[in-house]
């Protein structure tokens, strides 16, 4: 229905990599709300969302990673963001997301931050 | 077909209060956020906002109305949410409109980042996000009847 | 921010004659056309027309309310256009509203290209657009009060 | 002023191709008319308008080849069209352009044309 919004998924070592492509509001929030419980369901635990093609995010689509992470941290597990663009990384930064979360440049370094089994924010 | 792209405006500017006005009047569905934020898009940009302060404008008025949406008219589509978008010299405001029940804006709390973690939730973040973009942000609530978010920002000049 | 993807659309259709309705006003300059034509094309979408059908919807409206900037507004930015779109279940209707100086649709000839093209005229081709795209065109003219062309297509529900 | 059109002009073989990107409407089809009328001025009547980024026509940018064409041609040259993609093209084809412009699939095939000394649709 909605044709502004995709998710990807792939896989990365023991990394789970969903590709957010388009725009995430109110709209499409529950597609990603869906994919996200999935995997948690799944146990699939270290999580990365790629950013690089999400053109625009609300509060919506913050409501997501901020309704799981607890959930997923409990369990051992992260959700690590990569590549978000500037336009897009300031709402982040607006509601100091970038404090509570994982941001980091590429899908390959967030590999390596669960290789490293290590979490930069806490 | 001719064509001129000469805006005689000069004339309005005495007589009007505000330079331009645009309205946009959409069924109450988040399905029409996105045309909701094309509008918000095009006029910003004619109101000289650059791409990060138009993608700000952008959220601000697509978080008040999926809160019209969501709030005001219970994810019922079949109502109506209206924004009107005015420009002024050096200011855009924006005011959106709905028929819904209404809520009383001093009585919402805004909750800290960590608390809302802490309680797995996924919302409170919509009028933080509001008031942190424009530069006033004002309810006139009459539920049922009409209730109008008025909100302001203004275009810096010399931009950092 | 909680949120649904389904329109309870249900209720409405027992009720209004239309299923959806969309309104746009922006003032009259070209420089709004874009707009124009963004609106156009999401709600073309959502009344199930396809990608090139959307392009002759946005089509047909931008010839409209060109020509109520050009003609009805003389190039005056400092008025109003008004577009309206109404989606039922196998149509799309657009009302395009100004108040400007009007005319008489009726006294409107159509030239031929080569007749256009011998005597060196760019314009002349916006009408015979807007018939052809659409399957009915009415005006309704009150000069200076409100002219309004009213303009309709159907959805193909098996698209050659 | 308008961000949605452009004009790139370049040269090939005898001919000035103006490759058109973006949106030909009411509000930049003045853009255009300037360039086909320097063009026309400085003598240059071998005009390709190179129609690969052109997302979008009225008849406001119709009117600007209908109106010159005559004139070009008069003079002995030829406004030839390459490359329009199919939605723009059903707009050509709906008021009948089609019959009375030659349209190519790329500049090279309308360069060759000229170098034919040829036109297709007379
Ligand atoms: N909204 C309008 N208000 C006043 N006159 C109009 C309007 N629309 C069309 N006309 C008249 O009809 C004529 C033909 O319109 P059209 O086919 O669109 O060609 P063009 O606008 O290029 O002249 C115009 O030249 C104008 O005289
Ligand atoms: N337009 C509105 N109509 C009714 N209630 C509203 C409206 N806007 C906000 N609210 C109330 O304010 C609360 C906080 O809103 P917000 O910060 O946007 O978070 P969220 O919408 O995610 O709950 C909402 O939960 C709702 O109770």
């Amino acid at each position: 229905m909605s044709t502004n919004f995709r998710i990807e998924r792939s896989e990365l070592g023991g990394a789970v990599v969903l590709a957010l492509d388009g725009f995430l509001d109110a709209h499409t929030a529950p597609q990603f709300e869906n994919a996200i419980s999935s995997e948690a369901e799944a146990g699939h635990l270290h999580l990365i969302a790629d950013c690089r093609k999400l053109s625009y995010i609300s509060s919506a689509g913050l409501g997501v990673f901020m309704s799981f992470i607890e959930e997923i941290r409990e369990k051992g597990g992260d959700i690590k963001l990569s590549g978000i663009e500037p336009k897009v990384y300031q709402v982040f930064e607006v509601l100091g997301f970038h404090e509570l979360f994982d941001i980091v440049d590429n899908v390959e370094a967030a590999g390596a931050l669960f290789d490293q089994g290590s979490r930069r924010k806490d | 077909m001719r064509c001129s792209t000469k805006a005689r405006g000069g004339r309005i500017s005495a007589v009007a209060q505000f330079e331009k006005s645009f309205t946009l009047q959409v069924p109450s569905s988040t399905q029409n956020l996105a045309l909701i934020r094309e509008f918000v898009s095009a006029i910003g940009a004619q109101a000289g906002f650059d791409e990060k302060d138009v993608m700000r404008l952008q959220l601000a008025v697509d978080e008040a109305c999926a809160n019209v949406i969501e709030h005001a008219y219970d994810l019922e589509a079949t109502h109506e949410v209206t924004i009107r978008a005015l420009i002024d010299d050096d200011l855009i405001r924006f005011e959106i409109v709905d028929q819904g029940k209404g809520f009383d804006p001093a009585r919402i709390e805004e909750q800290n980042l960590d608390a809302l973690i802490r309680d797995r939730r996924s919302g409170g973040l919509g009028l933080r996000l509001i008031r942190s973009i424009m530069d006033d942000v004002q309810y006139q609530i009459v539920p049922g009847e009409k209730n109008e978010l008025r909100m302001m920002k203004r275009l810096k000049k010399h931009t950092a």
